[in-house]
């Protein structure tokens, strides 16, 4: 057993396991029998070469942050929450009325108020599942799966027959009002001209990654943080200590609950403009590969959930200009997730020798140390 | 009593060593060890005991050197080798099924065929064979996690006789038992040893080597420094050895000032989730500058009466602290409350209770008292001032390595005990409960542990001590006081008491010597 | 060039998406010309894909889908030399003069397969089987139900949706179960409005000996003799007339009725064994009648209710 | 409801209830052993496509004595075995998350299967619908009422069923006439039952998803039995696969198992990883669902309860039962750690 630096840990086994899903995944697009070369220099041109491009992975990376920081929170707690998805529709809901209900007078105001009420709806929605395992210990991976098809039902029943204007054909709300609209990052920072035309980024990218520096605060700077991953490491310890199990459980979900909530802010409010049915399109799912590749750290979260807002923008542009059906984006992150997040000791055993035998050729006899003395 | 001279070693290991990572757990070890004797190997915490053991059971792959058994060179690459070739071994920790019965857990991985029935039948008739033969009677149909310890282990052994081991290897198999037990276990070996089998037992416990060893090695940081006859050392020769200065063996101690009572319980009353009572009415004091130490045979109460007077089982009845009497249900009674209230515990069990494991040193000498003003500002906690906390307090506890960035896993049993000691002591609490303080702790470190729990009832604290050794007992109490089936049997001075009577008080016999001096401690 | 953009379902849906795909393909055929076409994923695609089909010069831009009309009233400003065609959403023509907006009444072609769902029922029993419940689908169940109390008033028409994910699109066997529920409460023709749960449906229908009607495009083959039908929705036509227009494609609006044979029902070798002369004599006076107004069928989405059918 | 009615109600349970329950009893092996399994999924989506494309190549490309149904089969099980492995790959032998292996697995079906379809078929990730030959056949049981008795009687099999008596209903309707993996399904239970209590390889089994430590030292591979585990894991899903794409429906569709790998796993923790409450919970599950499906609009006179509130309906009575009635679920305890021994 060798050990390495641990910046080679944190760079070259990710970097490997990337090369390695990414060979892959040649090999399956040339098994469709399309050239991987054009694809990759497609995905990569109409994901990180154009200004709009960005505006599109990062719109994603938004979505992505949201759950995926969501998720990771719930992990720290030892909880699997499997009902972003839910926690994120109904968060949209909240959204939703917020902006319709409520007449802002400008959007910042309106952002706040949309925060508090995406944040609280998502918490809710996570409440009952938390209480229910906290003081039931009915499994929260179980019940947040049933959130997640109650929430679908709740927002078609709320869709369809309460919100919808009207004669309109769209399950969906109207559009909220003008105020209430979200400068894009081409209000922002165009200044009139062409850059970030037309993409859907908006403020709310800062908003997550607040979001990234405030669950960052909360987990390695906080009481409760503190709290949290204790809970997580040690339910025993946590009674010994006289920290609350019920209270912990509950608020941990709460907050992850809300965290995905605040995923609506940048779909409902950012993007669409109003609330459509399946606006959260399976983001919550993806928030947990984000979290287990980002190793349940706001930093790994945030970089994990760049690159499949990379993945998704690559595809977009793939399926634009190619033949290629959609799904390989699907096969692409499945590799991704697979290499970078389970398959990572394959890269990490073989690099560990290498650095074992560099260490031993420099030092040839190991200095006999027990770390107790 | 020993074997010829002229007999081959039934286990001769040349040159084992093993590293992990940086570590070189084992350098270049050689022992022999003749058939039918029982050898001790002891050595401080971190010393490669186990590790050496766990190459010999196959569970670990040495770097280098050679196995002998019975004089033939042989491969031990798994533990199904090392069975093969006559080896079982009872971990430190135990290799347990917790919920399977008995029997189960005794043939797996030694059944015959492909069904169970035959395989249970016929491990139901040799283990009442067994039983019989070696004292070794367990109850083949009860679950593990049903077991106390001391059952739990003789199950290890059970598994180990039933694939016809002819060597034993037994690592710290007297750590989490009670003195009954102990012997109990030694009668055991002692009869295996007639029936020709030999045994390797690894100890802290310098009483247990003289005891019953036939010869004894010393290990230190990897090494294999001296392999000695039982009969032709000390104890202090040994303890010397082991930890490469003179170590105090005895508390060292002056005799107590007892104030007035700080810790006053009555009629404590405590039912647990499967609804049996558990402590039945319990009623005692513990005054300023005294320690009174618990004793009882595991299971009795004792590590509920902790877990109530720490705050997290609820009871009834009536507990002061100082002659403020203190919620035993709702709120204001978990242990942030009572650790507000100045009780401090150092709970039983340190890896599940007392540590987060993966947290830093310094994390968790903080754990508990981390909504410590000290340790906050506004909304964030102050890292900062918990790592100076923590490097200051591991410094003065001589924590080994002194780091507090190193998570707590990576700490050996004694130094972990230290973090935790350092934490509750140095709070400067008006009570503190201590549960097993040296449980698999090196007798250098015990020697440390136990000089301070002294030093804060000097300072006039009381202390409520709880320990299975009755040893530890009868050197730190000033008062002892004997559990036994959720109440307290009676009190005793160590002065005016000895192993046999507290033993029988354990065993709930109050007989003839009933209560010699209730309360006589106090003056 | 032309451009197509298929709404989220995908463009083999078996139905709506892959009508237009086929509309487009027989435009390429019969004309050589090249289009591009993709399928979106994700709802901030769908102004990404108008962007960028209009920022490459592509026109017209077609849409299949309600769910386009936002996201086009939302661009066609920035893009006044592309034209934009949203089948089955609607933009108002005023403000966005570079709009056509083509809309079906399917209700019209619900009624007259739902005419023939009566008279082909043995049990007086029809069924319904939507795939979610949107406006649009209860569009189809009404016209539906509606031609089926136009033939009996007293039949029973038994209405169900699939689900409320979107994996009640693609989700064949619950189709498969509620059309074996229909059955056994005595349905024998369903209608199955549902994607890809609609073959679920209509695998199961056949597999019962009972009749199942299609949509969108004509799904007879699927079961030779056991499809009393199906509901064409010719947007296939509407796809290819776009594409043919090119450049000079008129904006505005179009409604696409029985009378412009923008919808209807299909007969084919492969079901007309099971429409006979009076059957085949009655759908066609109704559908006269609604061209000329005799009979008004009520379209579900002008008042969000039903006369005929709760939901 | 009548019982008739009734008898529908439960014929559509047992239906509904037969993927879940093969998915349930290969989660059930998988997590028993210590590997944790949210790729139920996965696997059953891949063995649908392999089954249905294969079943269908061989009713084009017929292959003498062997019937186009059972190659489909066969290469279902062995898609869903590949997955399995490498599952095993990532969480046995390169020690890497469970869960993460198990999510990346699910994505993997979900595009592979589409894309390969559609690379062969160009049918839109769908294969072609599947002639008879290619898919399972409902099984008359001896005495059965069955479509041959309808044929005789010329009247509709639903009618004679309905004349017979109430045994005789049950047993026709209920007990036979399902296709033979709804049959292997049920047996399965006894089966696991019997292997994971009775045998030799069951007790292993049990005590590495328990105490892997222990076996390890008992000198037995802990590796060989979680891939063990594995590989029927793969087998059970691969039958639950073939059975949507085969037994249920003719052809594979895309994402056609709508999240049943999901509520397998749920009804494997509802079941406590216990054979017999696995069958139980999977049944509940089917007939929430049938009920479900079958009263859709409930007109309760002034209110008619909304199609989404049915819809809804079985899973917030799981949540309710779950909450009410089954309490705290203990799962194996070495469920998702990689044995590592050098610890
Ligand atoms: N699994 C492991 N991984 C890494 N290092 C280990 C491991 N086990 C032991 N070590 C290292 O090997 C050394 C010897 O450990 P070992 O457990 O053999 O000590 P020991 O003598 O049995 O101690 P104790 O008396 O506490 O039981 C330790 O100091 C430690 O650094
Ligand atoms: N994962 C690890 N990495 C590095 N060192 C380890 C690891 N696990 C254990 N050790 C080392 O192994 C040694 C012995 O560990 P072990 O768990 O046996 O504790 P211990 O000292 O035996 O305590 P106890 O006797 O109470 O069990 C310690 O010195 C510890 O530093
Ligand atoms: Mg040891
Ligand atoms: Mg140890």
């Amino acid at each position: 057993m060798d050990r390495m630096p641990a910046w080679a840990d944190a760079v070259l086994v990710p970097l490997f396991s990337i090369v390695l899903a990414a060979i892959l995944s040649a090999l399956v697009i040339l098994a469709i029998g399309e050239n991987p070369v054009e694809a990759f220099s497609l995905m990569v041109d109409g994901a990180l070469m154009r200004s709009a491009g960005w505006g599109y992975t990062l719109y994603y990376t938004t979505n992505f942050i949201f759950t995926g920081l969501a998720v990771a929170v719930a992990f720290h707690a030892k909880m699997f929450n499997i009902g972003g998805e839910g926690q994120a529709a109904i968060g949209g809901l909240g959204v939703a009325l917020i902006c319709l209900f409520i007449p802002w007078p400008h959007w910042s105001l309106a952002l706040i108020g949309a925060t508090l009420g995406a944040a609280a709806f998502g918490a809710a929605w996570a409440f009952i599942p938390a209480y229910l395992q906290a003081k039931r210990g009915s499994h929260i991976v179980i019940t947040t799966i049933m959130f997640n098809f109650i929430a679908a039902a709740v927002l078609n029943y709320v869709l369809v027959n309460l919100l919808r204007p009207a004669g309109a054909m769209d399950p969906a709300t109207e559009i909220f009002p003008q105020a209430t609209h979200l400068p894009s990052f081409q209000d922002m920072f165009a200044g009139g001209g062409s850059l970030f035309r037309g993409a859907p980024a908006n403020i709310t990218f800062f908003v997550a990654v607040l979001a990234c520096v405030a669950v960052w605060l909360l987990i390695w700077r906080t009481r409760l943080g503190y709290e949290i991953r204790a809970f997580g490491h040690s339910e025993t310890a946590t009674r010994y200590a006289g920290i609350s199990t019920v209270r912990i459980t509950v608020v941990a979900m709460l907050i992850s609950g809300g965290l995905a909530g605040l995923m609506a802010i940048n779909t409902t409010m950012g993007e669409a403009e109003r609330l459509v049915m399946n606006a959260t399109e399976g983001a919550g799912f993806i928030g947990i590969a984000v979290a287990l590749m980002g190793r349940s750290h706001p930093f790994g979260v945030f970089l994990a959930a760049l690159l499949f807002g990379f993945l998704y923008q690559g595809g977009a542009e793939l399926a634009l200009w190619t033949d290629i059906p959609r799904e390989l984006i699907t096969v692409i992150q499945a590799l991704v997730i697979l290499f970078t997040g389970a398959l990572d000791n394959m890269v990490r055993m073989p690099l560990e020798s290498v650095f074992g035998t560099l260490r031993r050729r420099r030092s040839p006899k190991p200095a006999p140390t027990t770390p107790s003395e | 009593m020993a074997a010829p001279e002229q007999t081959r070693p039934a286990i001769e290991l040349k040159g084992i060593s093993k590293a992990f990572g940086p570590v070189q757990a084992n350098k270049d070890i050689s022992i022999r060890v003749m058939p039918g004797t029982i050898h001790g190997i002891i050595g401080e915490n971190g010393a490669g005991k186990s590790t050496l053991m766990s190459i010999l059971y196959g569970f670990y792959k040495a770097d280098a050197g050679e196995i002998f058994i019975n004089g033939t060179h042989t491969e031990i690459p798994d533990s199904q080798a090392a069975i093969k070739a006559g080896i079982g071994m009872v971990f430190q920790h135990f290799k347990l099924v917790q919920n399977f019965t008995v029997l189960e857990n005794v043939i797996l991985g030694a059944e015959d065929g492909g069904l169970l029935k035959p395989s249970l039948a016929k491990a139901r008739g040799v283990l009442k064979h067994l039983a019989e033969e070696y004292e070794l009677s367990v109850d083949p149909d009860a679950k593990i996690e049903d077991l106390s310890v001391g059952h739990q282990q003789r199950v290890e052994i059970l598994k180990a006789l039933y694939r016809e081991a002819d060597i034993l290897i037994l690592d710290e198999p007297t750590g989490v038992l009670t003195p009954a037990e102990a012997d109990h276990l030694f009668r055991i070996l002692e009869g295996l040893k007639r029936e020709g089998k030999t045994i390797i037992l690894i100890t802290h416990k310098l009483r247990e080597i003289m005891e019953i060893t036939d010869t004894v090695s010393v290990m230190r940081r990897g090494e294999m420094t001296a392999t000695v006859k039982t009969a032709e050392t000390t104890p202090e020769q040994l303890a010397e050895l082991m930890v490469g200065r003179k170590v105090l063996l005895r508390v060292d101690k002056v005799p107590a000032q007892p104030g007035r009572p700080v810790l006053e319980v009555e009629n404590l009353r405590h039912v647990d989730e499967s609804g049996v009572e558990r402590l039945k009415g319990v009623s005692l004091d513990v005054r300023a500058g005294e320690i009174l130490g618990i004793a009882g045979v595991s299971g009795n109460g004792q590590s509920e009466l902790l877990e109530v007077l720490g705050g997290y089982a609820d009871a009834t009845g009536t507990v002061r602290v100082n002659g403020q009497e203190i919620p035993l249900s709702g709120p204001g009674s978990d242990g942030r409350a009572r650790r507000h209230g100045g009780i401090a515990h150092v709970p039983e069990d340190r890896q599940h209770e007392g540590l987060i494991m993966p947290f830093y040193a310094w994390e968790n000498v903080g754990f508990g008292y981390h909504d410590d003003p000290r340790f906050n500002r506004g909304l964030l906690m102050d890292n900062a001032a918990l790592q100076a906390d923590a490097t200051d307090k591991m410094k003065r506890y001589d924590v080994r390595p002194p780091n507090p960035w190193l998570p707590a896993s990576s700490f050996s049993g004694g130094n972990q005990q230290k973090i935790v000691l350092a934490r509750e002591i140095e709070r400067d609490p008006e009570v503190l409960l201590v549960g097993q303080p040296t449980r698999g702790v090196d007798i250098g470190a015990i020697e440390f542990i136990h000089q301070e729990i002294v030093r804060l009832r000097d300072s006039g604290k009381a202390i409520l001590l709880v320990s299975v050794e009755l040893d530890e007992i009868l050197s730190l109490s000033d008062r002892i006081a004997v559990m036994f089936d959720g109440t307290i049997m009676g009190e005793r001075l160590p002065d005016e008491t000895d192993q046999t009577e507290l033993g029988m008080l354990m065993a709930g016999m109050t007989g003839a010597t009933q209560s010699r001096s209730q309360g006589a401690g106090h003056a | 060039d032309p451009a197509l953009i298929y709404d989220l379902g995908g463009k083999f849906d078996k139905s709506f998406n892959e009508a237009a795909f086929n509309g487009a393909e027989r435009w390429s055929e019969e004309t050589g010309g090249s289009y591009r076409d993709i399928e979106l994923q994700s709802e901030a695609q769908r102004e990404q894909a108008l962007r960028r089909f209009a920022e490459r010069g592509f026109n017209p831009i077609i849409t299949t889908g309600f769910s386009m009309s936002t996201p086009i009233a939302n661009i066609a400003a920035d893009y006044p030399d592309t034209k934009f065609v949203t089948i089955d959403g609607f933009v108002d023509p005023e403000e966005h003069p570079n709009v056509l907006s083509i809309l079906f009444s399917e209700h019209q072609g619900s009624f007259l397969v739902g005419m023939l769902a009566a008279m082909a029922s043995e049990s007086d029993t029809v069924g319904f089987v939507g795939g979610m419940d949107i406006p649009l689908i209860r569009k189809f169940a009404c016209g539906y139900a509606q031609g089926v109390k136009a033939v009996n008033e007293d039949a029973t028409v038994i209405s169900n949706m699939t689900g409320t994910t979107p994996a009640a699109w693609n989700d064949p066997v619950k189709g498969s179960e509620l059309a074996q529920a229909q059955i056994s409460q005595g349905a024998d023709v369903i209608f199955a409005a549902a994607g890809g749960t609609g073959l679920g449906v209509l695998q199961t229908v056949a597999d019962e000996g009972a009749h199942g009607i299609g949509v969108d495009s004509n799904q007879n083959y699927l079961h030779p003799d056991q499809m009393l039908t199906s509901m064409l929705k010719r947007v296939d036509v509407a796809v290819a007339d776009a594409m043919e227009a090119g450049a000079d494609l008129e904006t505005g609006v179009q409604v696409l009725g029985l009378a412009e044979d923008g919808v209807g029902y299909a007969v084919d070798e492969y079901n007309e064994s099971l429409i006979t002369e009076e059957m085949a004599a009655a759908v066609e006076e109704a559908k006269a009648q609604i061209i000329s107004g005799e009979i008004e069928v009520h379209d579900y989405t002008s008042d969000d209710s039903c006369p005929v059918l709760d939901f | 409801m009548d019982f008739a009615t009734i008898l529908q109600v439960l014929d559509s349970t047992v239906r509904l209830a037969t993927p879940l329950l093969l998915a349930c009893l290969a989660g059930l092996f998988s997590e028993r052993s210590g590997v944790i399994d949210i790729g139920l999924e996965g696997k059953m989506l891949i063995a649908a496509f392999a089954s249905a494309a294969f079943a269908y190549y061989f009713s084009q490309n017929p292959v003498a004595g062997i019937g186009p149904i059972w190659m489909g089969l066969l290469m279902g099980v062995l898609a869903s075995l590949a997955f399995s492995g490498l599952h095993g790959l990532a969480s046995i032998t390169f020690r890497g998350n469970q869960l993460i292996s198990g999510v990346a697995l699910n994505f993997l079906a979900s595009g592979l299967s589409v894309l390969v379809a559609q690379s062969w078929f160009h049918e839109g990730g769908r294969t072609p619908s599947l002639p008879d030959e290619g898919r399972f056949d409902g099984i008359v049981l001896p005495g059965a009422l069955g479509p041959a008795d309808a044929e005789a009687a010329g009247r509709p099999l639903s009618e004679l069923i309905a004349q017979a008596n109430p045994i005789q209903q049950i047993y026709s309707e209920l007990i036979s006439g399902h296709s033979i993996l709804v049959y292997v399904a049920f047996l399965m239970v006894p089966a696991t039952w019997w292997v994971l209590f009775r045998t030799r390889f069951g007790l292993r089994l049990r005590a590495v998803g328990e105490a892997p430590e222990a076996v390890d030292t008992a000198g037995v591979s802990v590796t060989a039995l979680r891939y063990g585990a594995l590989v029927i894991a793969g087998v059970l899903c691969g039958l639950a696969g073939a059975y949507l794409a085969t037994g249920l429906q003719a052809g594979f569709v895309r994402e056609m198992t709508a999240g049943r790998g999901y509520i397998a796993l749920a009804a494997l923790i509802f079941a406590k990883w216990r054979p017999w409450y696995a069958l139980m919970a999977c049944l509940l599950f089917g007939f929430l669902q049938a009920i479900a499906l079958r009263y859709q609009n409930i007109d309760l006179g002034a209110f008619t309860v909304p199609v989404q509130f049915m819809d809804a309906l079985p899973y917030i009575l799981t949540v309710v039962i779950l909450a009410g009635f089954v309490g705290k679920a203990i799962p194996p305890r070495a469920g998702g750690d990689p044995y590592v021994k050098e610890r």
